[in-house]
């Protein structure tokens, strides 16, 4: 086991790390830019060192500093947490060049699913469902239409050369393919120059579900279920549950054996996540993340996993301290991320913390880095706390999340509380009925009233 | 000539720096400040510190299965807080619904402007099926009424106010 | 269902009882006296009436009060929490004759439960062990003996009339006893002017051990494993855990069960304790606490159960929802009591907190009515929070205890934070080597520093 | 006349201000201020807590079963506060290792009392087997010398100070 872990990381995941150290017995050392040095995990680390000014690029994200740092404290583990440098497969290098364990994955995982194209290419040799579509690029009518049947409607035509949404028309009968070829092809040709294009099948109103993993690196690997994160906003995460209101058993089990037997074949080394969308109980990989996720407290919360304390026993040698029999999905868990943002507008609210009072009691979990008398940094994102609720049912779980909510207090800054307060009293969110543009159309349709 | 002695002429009056206090708490400002001829004091009082738990009120929607908490809070009773501090109010002793007369269909004991005798009954409030005589703590005018017939109130409610 | 609660009680388990009520969708009354009115769960109730002065005779001990707080809200229950009214058999009565719900057992379980002797016949009637000893008084020396024989040693020699230890011998062996029987007759006649004595079992270092039930008062009942709480000080417990470090399960099946079937021949309604002295893998009946108890968290997580959700479910006439077989014990929990305790001298420390930080993260919760820049009052009873921490293992549980009480941060006031700091850090506590005088001999050895 | 040395009439009495300090406690406010003629004082705490995170130092026993952090914290420099606030610090651009000779034996660069030119090189930083060379910013005289020769530094740290 490791005898010190830098955590080269800050804010609530820096915590997160902080405590799983502390509870194995391993010591810890925080590393910081000038911005963060009265952060609550410098307070609490055994040692600290500030690496740089504010600016990531000169402070968490330098690989030169952060060896460094390793090197005058004699640390013998660094743990990335998520961002900044934890996918970044350079910095795995180095750290084994130095001989200093990362607590993450091989590098050669990071680096291949860290590029789309070959993480889809692996996705499809592992046997895991992907989005189905053209090999390549399509000229051909005849083939457009061949390929489109195979893959059913609707489809989606997409420039080959292309990107930002240009040359991308939706096909929703056969009747439309022509139509929508010629208009993909001229679109194509205007802004690329070249009028190749390839199709895809088209989600209409997918979810997104991601299924957590762990592997021992050794060709161990288990799933620990699902979590359902369609509460998006702009791509980024709002709300999070497990299980998904969405699969049953049946399901759940049926993709979780095929991600587990997927990353035992890779040989996967510690916690990652296999994203999909899902639609009509289809699941399509999008990508797979070799980190641990903000949202991993579901899955602690249902399985009773601590998936930090797993990362760090798997990355010194050990083996993973359970088997996929040991993992049963117990009740039902919600995250709800409270941002420093306007709860309508979503406008950054960073500040001086005047009040914090978190909620209490059964079945309640924060995971904040934040105090009465902090100060947000502008620098950073503006995650304040992620509020985790579990209850025996969604039903249990969801009146939980309402009371704990309302027990919430943080002054001093705006947060993202009313937006929840609002959502977990929602018809829709009550009933498990929403998508990934779910969210979205509800703020635009004023569900937080008139964005200012 | 030199000045006299300015920090001997700046002495304070504590027990104006603590009446000012009690105002500030009494009236929730946060500052106060007194100003006469070349006197002025200036309190504050900062309020980061007062905790600001939220009743959010249950908008629209019901959860899926559990019971829902019909009604939207109740408030027991409506309290006049500036009458409450006022020296003449009289209290409620004790939980339960006041009345204002002996039984339905009776005289009211007081109007406002009656004027009453130390000892006079004044109301009664109603608990566990028994009727508890309110009387005057002392003589004088009714000035206020701070209760409806049958109106619940709190255990130290204002109930009345003699001058 | 009851559409309205009104909690009968203040502090912690008045907030307690308040979360479970917003969770079933139930309405919240909360009375307070005047000293209480800036009391959390006062502000977080649907509505709030002001019962009396501070005094708890005129205001949370008043009955009338309480009537009259229910007629005017129009609450259609009662939720006594513990202490106060909690194990009042008249006032369940009361309640009753105004067609008002006690969430409670019944009030003849209550009045026999809560006489001693009447306790004590019940138990073994209802085949549940005692401590044993000789039926009545003994005047003979050789009716002593063989008492004494068929107890075995050490036994107890008591004044009959007596009380307050006077009268008292412990005799080891045979050898003693005729000295013993001597002695206290001496004494009881001199102390009670009557020289009868009884003999009971003596329990040397004894484990406070007590097992959790629910009851449906239609004859179903269940237990709910055991908590240890075997570090008191004065009789006040300190440090609660469970599963207890000196039982294995085939032992908790075992008195579990025995347990279970004596609440189901009895009929009880709603939760309640048995509590028991542990010594040589024996239980010796020591009474029942026909209440929810401060220390019911320890259960809670580690059977997930609700347990104020259960009696309010059972209160309102539905079923249990949990059978025996649902309840597994998973991992283990510890609670601390944390005070407004001077931590070696245990002097009390009202007053304002001006700053409170709880622990969060994994495993971590905080039942706690306090909050920043609230004013603890004098009149009542000086628990600042329930720290209860759950982990796979005991010893997960210890070093996740350990890090929770190093993040815990309460200024103002003093706590027994401290106190628990060093518990956590004992080689006994952590060994699980300790009985109902551990704590008390650790304190007068010095464990905290001299008392000042 | 007006009296002529203002500085000397604004000496402020200490026990003034410790019993307008008491008054503020005890009446748990968070500003006086008092005026009289041209004299003003102001009193003021801060309620806006500062957070005490402890940092609590394991004692004497170790986990059950669990491996133990075995050394305490090692503090990695003693940070001179005070000088690092002097104008003329001269911090470290990056963390790594200070030296403050070319290679070991070799003469230092800088002694107290060296004079140095703009842009003299002063010390060395070493992280990831590189030698960071730290010159000087300006020219003047070293007046303090911070760092121990192979001491650890972090980002920001003040390594000398050139006056």
């Amino acid at each position: 086991m490791f005898d010190k872990v830098l955590i080269a990381n800050r804010g609530e995941i820096a915590l997160r790390i902080l405590r799983a150290c502390k509870e194995l017995g391993i010591a810890t050392v925080a590393v910081h830019s000038t911005a963060d040095a009265d952060a609550m995990h410098v307070k609490l680390a055994d040692e600290s060192v500030c690496i740089g000014p504010p600016s990531p690029r000169d402070s968490y994200l330098n690989i030169p500093s952060l060896i460094a740092a390793c090197e005058i404290t004699g640390a013998d583990a660094v743990h990335p947490g998520y961002g900044f440098l934890s996918e970044n497969a350079r910095f795995a290098e180095v750290l084994e060049q130095h001989k200093i364990g990362f607590i993450g994955p091989k590098s050669q995982h990071i680096r291949t699913m860290g590029d789309k194209i070959e993480a889809k290419k692996t996705a499809v040799r592992l046997g895991i469902p992907v989005v189905p579509g053209s090999d390549g690029g399509i000229t051909e009518d005849a083939e457009a239409k061949r390929v489109a049947a195979e893959i059913g409607f609707p489809v989606i035509i997409k420039a080959a050369a292309g990107g930002g949404g240009r040359g991308m028309k939706v096909a929703r009968t056969e009747d439309d393919l022509s139509y929508a070829l010629a208009a993909a092809r001229t679109e194509a040709k205007a802004a690329f120059g070249d009028d190749a294009v390839y199709i895809e099948k088209y989600l209409e109103k997918p979810r997104h579900i991601e299924i957590q993993v762990l592997g021992d690196g050794k060709g161990g690997a288990i799933h620990l279920a699902e979590r359902d994160c369609s509460l998006q906003r702009r791509h980024q995460k709002v709300w999070e549950e497990g299980p998904s209101p969405a699969l049953n058993a049946e399901q759940r089990e049926k993709i979780g054996g095929v991600v587990a037997r997927a990353m035992s074949e890779l040989g996967y080394l510690g916690a990652g996540t296999i994203e999909f969308l899902y639609e009509n109980g289809e699941f399509y990989f999008i990508e797979m993340n070799t980190r641990i996720q903000v949202e991993h407290p579901v899955t602690e919360m249902i399985t009773g996993i601590d998936l930090v304390n797993e990362q760090i026993k798997v990355a010194a040698g050990s083996p993973l301290s359970v088997s996929q029999s040991d993992i049963k999905v117990s009740g039902h868990a919600i995250e709800c991320r409270v941002n420093a943002e306007h709860p309508a507008t979503f406008r950054p609210s960073p500040g001086m913390v005047t009040y914090f009072h978190p909620p209490g009691g059964l079945g309640v979990r924060v995971d904040s880095a934040v105090y009465q008398g902090y100060r947000i940094p502008p620098h950073y994102d503006s995650l304040v706390a992620k509020l985790i609720v579990h209850g025996r049912t969604r039903n249990e779980c969801l009146m939980r999340l309402r009371r704990a909510l309302d027990e919430f207090v943080v002054d001093g800054i705006e947060t993202t509380l009313p937006l929840f307060r609002t959502l977990v009293r929602n018809q829709d969110i009550q009933n498990g009925l929403y998508d990934i543009h779910w969210l979205e159309k509800f703020l635009r349709d004023g569900g937080m009233g008139e964005p200012a | 000539m030199k000045a006299p002695s300015m920090a001997k002429d700046l002495t304070i009056d504590p027990d104006l720096v603590r009446q000012i206090a009690l105002l500030i708490s009494e009236t929730d400002l946060t500052e106060i400040e007194v100003e006469k001829g070349d006197l002025r004091i200036r309190v504050a009082r900062q309020v980061t510190v007062a905790p600001v738990m939220q009743a959010v009120a249950a908008p629209a929607a019901a959860p899926v299965a559990a019971p829902v908490a019909a009604a939207a809070p109740a408030p027991v009773a409506d309290k006049p807080a500036d009458l409450g501090a006022h020296p003449g109010a009289v209290r409620s002793p004790m939980v339960g619904t006041a009345y204002r007369r002996p039984s339905p269909g009776a005289t009211a004991f007081i109007e406002i402007g009656s004027q009453v005798k130390q000892g006079e009954k004044v109301l009664l409030v109603e608990a566990m099926k028994t009727f508890n005589e309110i009387v005057a703590p002392r003589a004088g005018t009714v000035t206020h009424i701070l209760v409806e017939d049958g109106q619940p109130v709190e255990y130290g409610e204002p109930l009345l106010v003699i001058e």
